[in-house]
């Protein structure tokens, strides 16, 4: 892990890419080139201003462009994440990151990434940067609702590949939970990234196909780095372990998922 | 930013900006990230005889105008402290001051953490814990004068370094506990620690802290930690290092006005790492632009109008 | 908005909205301004027995997420507020309720206040002012549980009308004082006054405010309003009245998830006067769309969990 | 006094019109008609946000249009100033007003209006006003620094008069106070906005010379319509009386001159 890096950006565009869905690109190189996929950035404001988000909230890096751009995947749910998703062209933010462990991979067996709502978001990073190393990726993509569900062209264009497709609702894709896409008696390699029961269901399942997986977390944060513990999740030794430097990807083993 | 430095407690703070306990870590977490060794000094997450596992998530949530925080002093504990933690500030640091918050839940628990630590070098003084909102019987030291004496006594016969008593703004009267601190040799007070709040989840009706209630902290209470410095201030000849809600320069100067000799930053830094930088060079400008040699000329001096 | 009405005191409330003490004058100022008569009720400004002069200025000045005044109690006395104040709010308050804030320096004067008032028309019953941190002495009853028993149970044998006693945030544990007023008689409580707070012109070096320190409220106090109520809701059985910082029907829900059957709205009301009358209609709009038919349903449903 | 209006409005033009100094206009139909010379309204943003100001700020009415603008001379001063300095075009404010007791005049003698800085912004508005009405109108407008002098062909626009000038630093009309432009000896109305210092000058000197003055005070605002009691000023009886509607014209006898 590199150190992070405290940078103000500008940024760039910012598109919307479903219902209360947003996609925000941002200028700024030196997190770019750093970032691994599942790593995070935390964006906010700066001090001169008390509104939410006053502190700084945590976003999967969605993407890197080679010209130093990043790309966020920001759902609009609170205060927050409705002031972020109002961003225009050229208002500054201030970045830190990247922050936290990302996802490791093998080349020899298929990727299979499971995302859950805005869990689409590491993968839509993670895939290219995959594929380019010669694995074989598949994302498979669920949302509750079908107008929620991030711009397929984008991801296309981003990643170069089609998630498959999952709605609640039917209203778009196959109808259904993600995780009933997974492919049984496969030698794969599990990615997770979405609501808590969702990263639990897949859990049971990697443990019944005993098969390696790694999910990301959400936690509520106060720094990003470490200092305050805020950001927790109960390690397999039953100790609360800090999701932002020891996460947000952990390895199926090294959690507690008792309730 | 020569106009910054200070004496105090025998030792020069070259800038009276310090990083607030729970809110910088061990110091390390900061390493690459800002200029550590060029702040006043750090003042580490609250230590304790045995580790403590902390409270259940969630642990932070934003509050208007700041936060609600409660950790739970979720800490490695005395020996790992002493044997990790310490190292690292011992070598990094050598021109910025180390205090270490210590946290106990009876008198000799304080004792023991700060006889365990106190020929270990790396560190200034103590910070005494008796104010943390977050934990059950936390702020018990704190609001008890007696039991409070009785502490600040114990300790300052375990040690000769400096000891400073943090308080907590949650009583009628903060001079008294401050007062209560110096009679017992306390050598300095940090005002002001966290106030208890809580915030409900309308439509889950359930706390948004796992442990119900929590701290709160950041901009929302700078007036009330203004208020309790200058009180604190007022009651005693000690040095008082003023808390709560500092993101300027000019927030930090009304502490000093209000008679802190040196402050801290907390809730700040996490919404820019660079926030005490960003202060103590601030500060350092005010004091050209209105000529004034030296920060201490500041300290206390605000004036009061007549028919105060 | 028929789930907001709540019967408290043998009345009924249409609307659990109130306009807090100290922000909405004596009701006449809003006078076609808002529609007074459709809210909960309103809160007088602080009535003492003699006019009380008030402070210096400047009396007002904004803080991070809230502000801080010191009025002093400036009011106009018990025999205006009896001849002049009460009679408008008799004739154009039909359906909201007035409760006369209270203060006083002795139990004396607060009993002969509401002794001179009690036979008036216009009104429902009394907030018992013993928490303004803005006048010399101004807590001593809210800090002092033996005075502050005397003084309720004095109140209390002086009138048969709602007696609804306004406590301080400044203590160490509001529990404590929450049962010593249900004990000594007192109808309901009202959490919280203002938190003590200063701030300096860091030009001037001079406090900004004419009395040095005044009481912060506002936003930027929210979460320890909600946390202070709900402890005092949990400590007895009668009603809280949740104040502090409420500028949304969610703040409000909080509240009352939090213990409270009523609410009352203050600094938010400077920033929009129509603050009271959209927090009133969010709550209907969220009663509605969750499916619940009583908003007393939902007070103090806050669900703890289980570990706490 | 017409009851005052709580009204969201949206800004039609701001202009920057001399250093820290910006006139900005105001889609604002009900106030426009109501308001009269002196009165004021307060200016924010609504309950949506904590940011500075989050207390609305006390600015006199400083002109209105036929079509229902009004105008607000803003000096940029502290956080919140700053942040109305920086309105747009369409940006949303939400006012109060008009507010508090306006200046009243004869039309049988010149009416001379002392202005300190922003203090001249009454006058903007109450100059036409009253020379519509028949009455002889001057205004003597001083300013610290010649740069922050309010751009004098906007004040010919909207009074059709020019004011003298009168400049601490005599970098800009004549070097001087304000006040010793007053001609003694002459039946004249005096009216007075500015810092107090500069109210006080003329308050002694409107006692030594026997004429009538209206200053308009500034105090720190709570409300603007008399229920927090945070604005007072000491009348001449001793007590403390509400410049928000009580004020913020005076007439000299009034208020209390001593310190
Ligand atoms: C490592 C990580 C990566 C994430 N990546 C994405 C992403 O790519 N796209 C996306 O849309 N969202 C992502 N999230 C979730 C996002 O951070 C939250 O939706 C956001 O913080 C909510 O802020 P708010 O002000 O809108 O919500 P509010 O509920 O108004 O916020 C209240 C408080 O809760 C905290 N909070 C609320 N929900 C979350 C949450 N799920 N995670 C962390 N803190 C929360 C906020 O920080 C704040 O303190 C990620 C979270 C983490 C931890
Ligand atoms: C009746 C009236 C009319 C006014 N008309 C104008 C005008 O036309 N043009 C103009 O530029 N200014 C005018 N002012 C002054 C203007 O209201 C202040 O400059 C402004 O409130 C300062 O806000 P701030 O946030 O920039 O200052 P800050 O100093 O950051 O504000 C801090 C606090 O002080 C208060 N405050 C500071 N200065 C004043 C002041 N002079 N008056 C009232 N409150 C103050 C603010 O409300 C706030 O609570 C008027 C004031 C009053 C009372
Ligand atoms: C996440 C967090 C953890 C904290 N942990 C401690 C602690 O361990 N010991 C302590 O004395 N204070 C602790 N505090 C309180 C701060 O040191 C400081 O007193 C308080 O946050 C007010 O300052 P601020 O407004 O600048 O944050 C903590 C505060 C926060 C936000
Ligand atoms: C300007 C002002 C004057 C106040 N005067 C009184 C008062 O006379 N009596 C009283 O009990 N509370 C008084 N208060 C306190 C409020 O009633 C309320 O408890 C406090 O402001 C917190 O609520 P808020 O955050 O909604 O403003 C006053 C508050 C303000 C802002
Ligand atoms: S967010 Fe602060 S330690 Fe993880
Ligand atoms: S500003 Fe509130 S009474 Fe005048």
């Amino acid at each position: 892990m590199s150190t992070p890096c405290r940078l103000p950006a500008r940024v760039l565009s910012n598109q919307r890419a479903g219902a209360d869905t947003y996609w925000l690109e941002i200028d700024a190189p030196p997190i770019a080139q750093a970032a691994v996929p599942g790593q995070f950035v935390m964006i906010g404001f700066g001090l001169g201003r008390l509104d939410a988000p006053f502190l700084p909230r945590p976003f999967s890096v969605g993407w890197r462009g080679d010209d130093g751009r990043i790309g966020l995947l920001v759902r609009r749910f609170g205060t927050g994440t409705h002031r972020l998703a109002a961003l225009r062209p050229g208002d500054e933010v201030l970045l830190l990151g990247p922050l936290g462990r990302g996802f490791r991979w093998e080349q020899d067996s298929p990727l299979i990434c499971i995302a859950g709502g805005v869990g689409l978001a590491p993968f839509l990073f993670m895939a290219p940067e995959a594929i380019r190393h010669g694995a074989t990726v598949e994302i498979l993509y669920g949302e509750r609702t079908g107008d929620r569900v991030f711009d397929p062209q984008l991801v296309e264009k981003l990643t170069g590949i089609q998630p498959r497709l999952y709605t609640e609702d039917g209203s778009r894709g196959q109808i259904g939970r993600v995780i009933d896409g997974i492919e049984r008696g496969r030698r794969i390699q599990l990615f997770g990234c979405g609501p808590t029961p969702m990263l639990r269901a897949l859990e049971r399942l990697a443990r019944e196909e005993d098969l390696p997986l790694q999910v990301s977390v959400e936690e509520h944060m106060g720094c990003g780095i470490g200092t305050c513990q805020g950001c927790v999740v109960r390690s397999v030794a039953g100790e609360w372990i800090k999701s932002c430097t020891e996460g947000p990807v952990f390895r199926r083993e090294e959690l507690s998922w008792r309730d | 930013m020569a106009g910054l430095s200070q004496r105090l407690w025998g030792v020069e703070f070259q800038s009276p900006v310090l990083l607030a306990s729970g809110t910088c870590g061990y110091g390390a977490e900061y390493d690459g990230l800002i200029p550590l060794d060029d702040l006043g000094g750090i003042v580490t997450k609250a230590v304790s005889l045995e580790p403590r596992p902390g409270n259940l998530p969630h642990r932070v949530a934003e509050t208007p105008g700041g936060m609600i925080n409660a950790i739970g002093l979720q800490n490695v504990g005395l020996k790992r402290f002493r044997d990790e933690k310490l190292p690292w500030l011992d070598e990094h640091l050598t021109k910025a001051h180390v205090l270490v918050n210590v946290v106990g839940h009876t008198v000799e628990e304080f004792s023991t953490v700060v006889a365990g630590l106190d020929d270990a070098t790396g560190f200034l003084g103590y910070e005494i814990n008796v104010s943390c909102p977050n934990v059950k019987g936390g702020t018990l030291f704190g609001t008890d004068a007696k039991a409070l004496s009785e502490l600040v006594r114990r300790v300052r016969q375990t040690t000769a370094r400096p000891v400073i008593v943090k308080l907590t703004p949650n009583v009628p009267d903060i001079a008294v506990y401050a007062r209560v601190c110096e009679d017992a040799g306390a050598d300095g007070l940090s005002t002001i620690n966290t106030f208890p709040g809580m915030l409900i989840d309308v439509e889950a009706r359930r706390p948004v802290i796992g442990n119900v209630s929590g701290g709160v902290s950041g901009p929302a209470i700078l007036p009330m930690g203004i208020y309790l410095t200058w009180r604190a201030a007022q009651a005693v000849e000690i040095p008082v290092i003023g808390i709560g809600g500092i993101r300027t320069a000019f927030d930090a100067l009304q502490y000093v006005l209000a008679g802190a000799s040196l402050v801290q930053i907390g809730t700040a830094l996490f919404v820019d790492p660079n926030a005490a930088v960003d202060v103590q060079r601030g500060m350092a400008a005010h004091l050209e632009s209105q000529g004034v040699a030296h920060l201490s000329d500041l300290v206390g001096a605000v004036e009061l109008p007549n028919h105060a």
